[in-house]
């Protein structure tokens, strides 16, 4: 029988059937929803949205030292035609591009941009959410003006809109979700939770639930920058051992599921490549500031010294990460290293101890349980930080609880790791340093950066922003309520053909570019 | 002299074993000629299986034999297994000892006639399954087609002995082996069976070689006995005279300690079989007999011819006894017994015991208003076949099972109105004494203790519990040594005698025996007989002794009732109920029970011989499907006992029965 | 029907022990650390955006009524909606418990027809060298993390032998199976498609050897175990004596006896074998109900937890119900 | 006289012995050197090298360092503490329990039984993984959980298994000789009817003390077993898997094979009573 060919070791590396017009790719889980709105939040399933649902704008792209990256600086219209202000900021025009289709041969129209809005604010769950940062909180601050024209009418300008809506501007076929609508579900969550959206760079052609999913390039897409790989197959290979044992065979050409163990590995593996960036993730441990024994600078003090940074770079990441010194990442605009003080000494550290009055403390450190990477970083920081004093219990916590515990606020030391999806300091201290923020774990609240936030809303001119991030990063590093660990930088192992990788800021890959 | 059948000459079988070595034979020489009967007996170990297993080639592994087993001139010991296969089941054929365990639970038996049929036959599987169904007839077994597709679990006792010896001869073979063919079943059943052996030699001329540890019930069907004696044949000669007049002493103890219903005594032979750790070179026997010399314990007896007598009768001892076996007339009555006058220890009136079935409706009415006294100083025998609600009334007494109906009054109180410590007190005023002795016992658990648990129950101390151990010990000629050993240390006997020991301990107003010896050798069960006998002269205690054996409580009863089916059908003095049996059951019962002697005198009747199908007995007395007398007023009217002289039956006919006897043997 | 009258009681007891389940499970779940909703809400989610979320789901109603809604929807049949995906957890289990079932019912007849002939020859050939090896060699497969064993199958098997197919997915998809059961070999033997079956076949070697591998020690011991006590018992000794041929004394006197005891041990097998697919699925990417369940469970999707242990302990008793009635059929002497 | 005939073999028996003597002095030897670890390496089990992680085996490290830098010699002795220590503790627990609850249900028969053993038929019915979370939930993290989750997993079986016992040994005449001696209900079951259905626990407690300690890989394996950095082969070998196809053997087929070892003496242990035990009965 066909099937029982073998397909590893005999076939030729990289000439797999139609080698040329598609690509394979490993990811380490099946997305668990294609609705965007209502469920699903995994990784795998956000850069599927990515790609799949029509993003009406986009990051542009890059060069940084040969590697193409996405430029969140740069966004450009990409299913719309334009996307411009009021001259006040606070009224932005979406035009949309004549002869975009979804699959089912309807035409993206403003109504579907409308429908799509509306369904976000109904669903109250993420777009709400970062919608609320630029002052978009109702349904009626969307209008639509004509067929291809809509409106979004802020409460306040904002310097972050572009990006935000970059983030947000994805659209339903309206027409189509209104015949799977019924009284009791009037934004088809049913319908859009089992059947792939269509309309974007790709079409899912085939989805077998938990193994595979084969996306096709749309050719109706009628921008500038089409899908450049006909066909892309993702298949699901949860085991990182299996996805590197696959790429090294050929059988597939990126692994987006290797870990970190690998990926030095790979780089001398025959037939892979490494494409490698710098990128905007950032590892921190993050203390609540009103949480013993947390509670007081000079604990916090001595564990910014007691962490061992470079062993962890060099042991952990291979050497493949940046010292990161302020809580502002490297590449963000208005990055200052100036006045850091923190560096791995255990007698500084001891003397903070000192300075608090304790010799010695302990507390819990909560990481991600299946997450290997701040499991290491958890068992490095645990063994330096006792040389120093201060004992750490590790506690690694599933997804759930996690969730809830970051929710109560009651996490005194974790490990974060990840990357702001909007690459601005505003946007980073509105998400994460002011009083209620939603990723404020350290419960960190200073009244003088209220006041700076207040004041950046406001502020538009790009030296003065400069100014005042420098001013939140003086006072953050006097009150250390993150550690900043590091910044790794992005590894991805591929086969050597394959070419167009555009390494995403946002972590969700963007496969049109891929060829 | 043409060849035998089977001629075993000089055969010694030792059996390796991690650690030690059994020589279960020892110089074995036999023959079994065609058309013959040949009984094997003697006490249990003493190597009569090996024998059996030694014709079949199935000794074994691990064993080394010597000497010859030839069978129509070859040697099994020494065939090929071609040879073997083809001698197995066609040449010599084993019925075994029991049955149904010998039968393949999972294969339906006429499947498993049919497989010897087309293996030694050559039948194919329509003229087998024929033929079996016609042999299954043969074998006595009613409606056989359908019998042929039943499980062995689905068959009584008796059927599944008749499948066995149809398997058995079946495979068509020269000889028939027939292992214990008899142990476990009915009186009325084992002359039935014992008589298929007996056709199967005069009508299809195979020799038989039939072994038993019961000498009284193959007496009358076997031409000559071989007697084994620690894997010795001690004696050999025709069956009249080695049972009427035994020249060895090891015959003669075997014989004396056999109960028999005309109510000799029995003579208990002190000691037990010696371990067979070497082949012997004494007389095994020695140490027990009453006539060894120096001789005897230096030198193996040869085997000789019986000074003086006729015939094939040899045997191997230096002192031959020629007189006649001494018929000690039944021990003198210890007068008074009978405690009529006496206060009742405990009395049972009307007693229903109803076994629910495991799911709901229904159930199983064990006894059926059975009401009995006994009195202090007292022993009452209870007998009847397997199933009557023996072992159901000794659980009765002891408030193992509750009764639905009626009542159990222990030294004047009432078990049904007692709870907890209460109840607990009033047990151990009924004793127990168990048929399976060793299971009795808890395996983990000391002899020691097992006696002391009922002091333990009474709460004495720890050091008074241990003085009285030693005490009973002592009473049951138990060495001191036993009292630390665990249960799987001890012989039958001794486990027995540990049981009785507990039993007393409590000092009980009752003691039940259930069964006490039915699992005991012959020569174990005539100590343990007088062990018994010894305790129920006790005046203070009054005694239940159950058994299906009726000779054994002839020994020792003073009144005895009979059980059929959860129901008293006699009761009366022990003398008259077996001098002068008035329900045609108890007479049945009688009739059949084995005798060396003369047995019972009177006119016999047998009855129909199985019981299965006839339980679901209508309303009328219970026995009128199988009894020779019944009319149909007796199959539509309960039976209520009446008095009949010193005795009461259950019978409407007693009157009528000795004119319908007319002083012959009745047979239906 | 006697047999009737049996399987309606064993059903009938099985609903305490089903409902003992469902309660346990419901009660627990809620009981564990974890907020279901929190992980779909994504970080901006203000505490209005999670208490709508709740609502939607009913988490927002008092615990008894939840959980008379939850027992009137599995009366209806309705397992609920799953919390991470949106869709109905009924369709979900449909499209994971095919896979499943596959690997394990497969690795289950394996290691059986395995643990019969190993076991059977073991016995007859007892206290040999060859007995001795065989037993020791399913004591050591038996030793092994199956997650461990699994690795290194797929390690010498597929990278460097190159004789099995990759560990993704259980189907190769040009083949163009149309998924019936969800069990891609019994699919493609349904729908004749020769390409999808020889796939699914390839797909299905190694986990399936892994699965098996890991169970048959316990198996072949019972087998060898009755069977040596057949094989020393009265009845097989009895039908030796009699002469009968070997053929016959193998199959009619020693096969279904030993046998009979197989079945309620098998159930056993099976049934911790469903429950710990898990590891070989990961290792497989095999994405069946093992992975669904400990997904859910990790993610606190309250209708996939309980849906999912209902379904096991559904399993587990059913597949006890079958050992019986087999173990009937086999053995005369059990009444059922 | 005639030569002497040999029928057969008889070895049964004496294998039984040599499993367990082997089961027991593999299981010796792994106990004795996790007791005496320290003595046998200079790093502790969780004690990180500065110098690096997947040091492959030198002299330094005789079988190199762990992902985490940590000392795999080390921690492999160190290991057997908490591997053959959960095991062992959870395994007990689960006899005891299990005993318990089997005894009572089968000596008391009617609606006792029906609803004890309904209850054991529910944890039976729950699957490995999601009691394990549970327990983890309701016991808290540690060592403690993982000993419940053990126990709980095996308990079932336990009580099943003298359940049966009891209800053979419950009929038996030794009983009934109890019970009429006066002996009241605990001491009939304390004394009589618990020593005698104990034989098959014996055999299956090692076994599964074996199997406990794969369960525990199996829940390292999905994070849900001990907490790192606590040195167990189970996590151990899930912390090394990745390691096996980039050919860094060291990190995982040493405690994979220690494992297999002390997993096949526990089995060999329990092969070897089995054996025993059928011996007797033959
Ligand atoms: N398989 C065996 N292994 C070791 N010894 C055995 C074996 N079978 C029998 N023996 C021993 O051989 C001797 C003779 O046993 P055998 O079974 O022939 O006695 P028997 O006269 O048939 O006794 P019973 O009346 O109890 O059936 C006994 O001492 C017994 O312990
Ligand atoms: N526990 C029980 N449950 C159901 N029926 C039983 C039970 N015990 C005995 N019986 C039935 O009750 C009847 C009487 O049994 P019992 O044991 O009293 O007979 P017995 O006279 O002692 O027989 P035996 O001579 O075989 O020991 C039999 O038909 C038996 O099948
Ligand atoms: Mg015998
Ligand atoms: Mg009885």
């Amino acid at each position: 029988a066909a099937g029982s060919k073998p397909q590893g070791a005999n076939a030729p590396s990289g000439t797999a059937p139609a080698a040329a017009s598609s690509l394979r790719i490993a990811v380490s889980s099946y997305l668990s929803s294609w609705d965007q709105d209502f469920v699903g939040f995994d990784l795998t399933a956000l850069m599927l949205y990515k790609n799949v649902y029509p993003y009406l704008i986009d990051y542009g792209v890059t060069d940084v030292n040969g590697a193409q990256i996405l430029d969140t600086t740069n966004i450009t219209p990409t299913f719309a035609e334009s996307f411009t202000p009021s001259a006040d900021q606070k009224v932005w025009t979406l035009k949309l591009r004549k002869g975009v289709k979804f699959a089912s041969g309807n035409e993206l129209k403003a109504a579907d941009v409308k429908w799509s809005k509306d369904r976000a604010f109904a669903a109250q769950a993420n777009v709400a959410g970062v919608y609320r940062v630029i002052g978009l909180t109702e349904p009626d601050q969307v209008k639509v003006v004509d067929d291809y024209t809509v409106e979004f009418t802020q409460a306040f300008p904002s310097a972050l809109t572009p990006q935000i809506q970059a983030i947000s501007l994805y659209v339903f076929d309206s027409v189509e979700a209104r015949k799977h609508a019924t009284d009791a579900d009037p934004w088809a969550k049913e319908w859009f939770a089992k059947n792939p959206p269509t309309g974007g760079y790709f079409n899912v052609e085939k989805a077998t639930q938990g193994q595979e999913i084969v996306l096709a390039a749309n050719t109706g897409y009628p921008g500038p920058d089409p899908a450049k790989t006909p066909t892309i197959r993702i298949s699901v290979v949860p085991a990182a051992s299996n996805q590197r044992l696959q790429l090294q065979n050929g059988d597939i050409d990126i692994a987006l599921g290797v870990s970190k163990r690998d990926v030095a590995d790979l780089k001398k593996a025959p037939g892979v490549k490494v494409v490698s960036a710098p990128s905007n993730q950032q590892v921190t441990l993050q203390m609540s500031v009103t949480t013993a024994p947390f509670d007081d600078v000079n604990v916090r003090k001595a564990l910014a010294y007691a962490v061992p940074y470079e062993q962890i770079i060099a042991n952990i990441y291979g050497g493949d990460a940046r010292p990161a010194k302020s809580p502002v990442p490297l590449d963000m605009p208005g990055y200052d290293e100036r006045g850091y003080p923190y560096t791995y000494d255990l007698d500084k550290a001891k003397a903070a101890l000192a300075a608090a009055g304790k010799p010695s403390v302990s507390s819990e450190l909560v990481f991600e349980a299946d997450n290997e990477e701040q499991q290491q970083l958890a068992v490095l920081v645990q063994s330096e930080a006792r040389k120093a004093g201060i004992e750490l219990t590790l506690a690694p916590l599933d997804p759930a609880t996690l969730a809830e515990r970051r929710q109560k606020r009651s996490v005194p030391l974790q490990i974060t790791s990840g990357q702001l999806w909007v690459n601005d300091v505003e946007y980073m201290l509105a998400t994460s340093l002011v009083k209620g923020a939603n990723l404020n774990y350290s419960n960190y609240s200073n009244p003088e950066i209220e006041k700076i936030y207040e004041e950046s809303h406001t502020t538009v001119d790009a030296a003065a922003r400069g100014e005042l991030w420098t001013k939140v990063q003086e006072i953050l590093a006097a009150d250390v309520p993150w550690v900043v660990v590091c910044q790794p930088n992005f590894n991805l192992p591929v086969r050597e053909n394959v070419a167009g990788w555009v390494q995403p800021m946002d972590g969700l890959a963007r496969l049109r570019f891929l060829g | 002299m043409d060849t035998d059948l089977l001629s075993i000459e000089d055969l010694s079988v030792v059996i390796r074993r991690p650690g030690r070595e059994v020589a279960a034979l020892s110089g074995v020489t036999l023959r079994v000629g065609r058309g013959e009967v040949v009984g094997l007996v003697g006490e249990s170990g003493g190597g009569k299986s090996m024998v059996a297993r030694s014709i079949v080639g199935l000794l074994p592994g691990g064993s080394l034999a010597s000497g010859a087993v030839r069978f129509e001139g070859d040697d099994v010991l020494r065939m090929d297994d071609d040879a073997l296969r083809r001698h197995r089941g066609h040449g010599a054929a084993i019925c075994f000892q029991n049955p149904r365990g010998a039968l393949s639970p999972t294969r339906t038996v006429g499947r498993q006639l049919t497989d010897r049929l087309t293996t030694h036959q050559r039948l194919t599987g329509a003229e087998a399954r024929k033929a079996a169904e016609e042999q299954f007839a043969t074998v006595g077994i009613r409606s056989p087609r359908r019998r042929l597709d039943a499980y062995p679990h689905e068959l009584s006792g008796g059927m599944a002995q008749r499948v066995m010896i149809s398997l058995a001869t079946g495979c068509a073979p020269g000889l028939l082996i027939a292992d214990e063919p008899t142990t476990g079943l009915d009186v009325t059943l084992t002359r039935e069976i014992l008589r298929r052996f007996r056709l199967a030699a005069d009508t299809d001329g195979r020799g038989v070689l039939l072994i038993s540890h019961d000498l009284a019930s193959i007496a009358g069907v076997c031409d000559r006995v071989v007697v084994l004696y620690a894997g010795t044949v001690v004696e050999s000669g025709p069956a009249a005279r080695v049972l009427g007049r035994p020249a060895h002493p090891y015959t003669r103890a075997l014989l004396r300690s056999v109960p028999d219903v005309d109510g000799r005594a029995v003579v208990a032979t002190p000691g037990a079989m010696p371990l067979l750790k070497a082949a012997p070179r004494d007389c095994p026997f020695a140490p027990r007999c009453a006539h060894a010399t120096a001789a005897c314990t230096s030198e193996r007896p040869p085997v000789s011819w019986v000074p003086g007598a006729a015939g094939d009768w040899t045997l191997a001892c230096f002192h031959p006894r020629t007189d006649e076996l001494a018929r000690e007339e039944p021990a003198a009555e210890s007068s008074g017994r009978g405690g009529a006058a006496k206060e009742p220890v405990l009395e049972v009136d009307d007693a229903h015991v109803v076994y629910r079935s495991r799911f709901g409706t229904g159930g199983h009415a064990a006894l059926r208003g059975v009401s009995l006294r006994v009195a202090a100083g007292e022993t009452l025998g209870v007998v009847g076949e397997s199933g009557c609600g023996k072992s159901t009334l000794a659980k009765l007494l002891l408030g193992l099972v509750p009764a639905a109906r009626g009542d159990v009054r222990v030294a004047g109180s009432r078990m049904s109105a007692l709870r907890g410590r209460e109840l607990r007190r009033l047990r151990t005023r009924v004793q127990m004494v168990f048929q399976d002795p060793i299971g009795s016992l808890s395996p983990r658990r000391t002899v020691a203790d097992a006696i002391a648990e009922p002091l333990r129950a009474l709460g004495l101390s720890a050091a008074r519990r241990a003085e009285r151990v030693e005490a009973l010990a002592d009473r049951l000629k138990l060495d001191r040594s036993m009292l630390a050993r665990h249960p799987h240390e001890l012989s039958g006997g001794q486990a027995q005698r540990v049981c009785i020991a507990r039993a007393l301990a409590g000092e009980p107003d009752v003691l039940v025996f259930d069964e006490p010896t039915s699992a005991l050798d012959v020569t174990v069960q005539a100590q343990i007989l007088e062990v018994i006998a010894d305790v129920v002269r006790d005046p203070a205690r009054g005694s239940v002794f159950i058994s299906h054996d009726l000779a054994t409580v002839r020994g020792f009863a003073d009144r005895v009732i009979v059980l059929y089916l959860g129901r008293i059908v006699e009761e009366g003095p022990v003398e008259e109920v077996f001098g002068n049996p008035r329900h045609p059951y108890t007479r049945a019962l009688l009739s059949s029970a084995p005798s060396l002697g003369d047995g019972f005198s009177g006119p016999k009747i047998t009855l129909t011989e199985d019981l299965d199908d006839t339980e679901a007995a209508g309303p009328g007395c219970p026995l009128a499907a199988r009894c020779p007398f019944a009319d149909d007023r007796c199959r539509t009217e309960e039976q209520e006992l009446r008095p009949y002289g010193n005795t009461r039956a259950a019978c409407r006919r007693v009157p009528e029965i000795p004119d319908l006897l007319k002083g012959s043997d009745i047979r239906v | 029907m006697r047999i009737v009258r049996f399987l309606v009681r064993r059903l009938l007891q099985l609903v305490p022990v089903l409902l003992g389940v469902v309660v346990l499970t419901f009660l627990l779940v809620r009981v564990l650390p974890g907020d279901p909703i929190r992980t779909i809400l994504g970080p901006n989610a203000t505490p209005e955006d999670a208490a709508a979320a709740r609502a939607r789901y009913g988490l927002d109603q008092p615990i008894v009524h939840q959980f008379l809604d939850y027992l009137g929807g599995l009366v209806t049949g309705d397992l609920g909606t799953s919390i991470q995906s949106g869709t109905s957890v009924g369709a979900e289990i449909g499209l994971r418990v095919g896979p499943t079932f596959e690997l394990v019912v497969l690795a289950l007849a394996v290691a059986l027809v395995v643990a019969v002939l190993l076991g059977v020859w073991s016995a007859r050939h007892a206290d040999r060298a060859g007995d001795h090896g065989v037993r020791l060699l399913a004591l050591v497969g038996n030793s092994m993390p199956e997650f461990w064993l699994g690795l290194v199958l797929i390690l010498v098997g597929y990278s460097v032998l190159g004789w099995f197919p990759a560990p993704s997915g259980r189907v190769d998809p040009d083949a163009n199976l149309t998924p019936l059961t969800g069990a891609d070999l019994l699919d493609a033997a349904l729908t004749l498609n020769g390409p999808a079956f020889g796939s699914a076949l390839a797909h299905l070697i190694l986990p399936v050897a892994t699965l098996s591998i890991v169970v048959v020690a316990p198996l072949l011991r019972s087998v060898r175990a009755s069977a040596l006590e057949v094989l020393h018992s009265e009845p097989y000794v009895a039908a030796t004596a009699h002469g009968l041929s070997g053929r016959t004394l193998l199959r009619g006197y020693l096969l279904r006896a030993t046998l009979a005891r197989l079945p309620s041990l098998a159930a056993l097998v099976f049934g911790t074998s469903i429950g710990s697919t898990v590891l070989v699925e990961y290792v497989f990417s095999w994405q069946g109900f093992g992975q669904w369940a400990l997904r859910g469970l990790l993610y606190r999707d309250y209708p996939v937890v309980q849906a999912s242990v209902l379904v096991i302990a559904f399993c587990y008793v059913v597949v006890f119900l079958v050992a019986d009635v087999v173990q009937a059929v086999l053995d005369p002497r059990v009444q059922i | 006289m005639s030569e002497t005939v040999v029928v057969g073999t008889a070895r049964a028996g004496r294998f039984a012995t040599v499993l367990i003597v082997t089961g027991s002095v593999i299981l010796a030897v792994v106990a004795l050197a996790a007791v005496f670890a320290p003595l046998l390496t200079g790093w502790g089990p969780t004690e990180i090298d500065p110098l690096g992680t997947l040091v492959p085996p030198g002299p330094g490290h005789p079988l190199g360092t762990d992902a985490n830098g940590m000392d795999v010699w080390s921690r492999l002795l160190h290991a057997g503490r908490l591997d053959l220590g959960i095991a062992v503790a959870g395994v007990a627990v689960a006899v005891v329990a299990g005993t318990a609850l089997g005894l009572v249900a089968g000596y008391l028969g009617g609606w006792v039984d029906d609803v004890l053993m309904r209850v054991v038929d529910v944890f039976q019915a729950f699957p490995t993984f999601i009691l394990a979370l549970a327990v983890a939930a309701l016991v808290g993290n540690g060592t403690g959980n993982l000993i419940a989750v053990i126990a709980a997993v095996n308990a079932p079986a336990y009580a099943r298994l003298v359940r049966a016992e009891v209800r053979t040994v419950r009929e038996s005449s030794f009983v009934a000789a109890s019970v009429t001696s006066g002996a009241s209900t605990f001491g009939v079951l304390w004394r009589h009817v618990l020593p005698n259905s104990l034989t098959p626990v014996r055999v299956i407690a090692p076994l599964n003390a074996g199997w406990a300690m794969l369960t525990l890989a199996g829940l390292s394996f999905l994070g849900l077993g001990v907490t790192v950095p606590a040195a167990e082969w189970g996590a151990m070998i899930s912390l090394g898997s990745p390691d096996v196809v980039a050919g860094r053997w060291w990190t995982s087929v040493p405690p994979g094979l220690v494992l297999l070892i002390c997993v096949l003496g526990f089995s060999l242990l329990g092969e070897g009573l089995q054996e025993r035990a059928e011996a007797k009965r033959r």
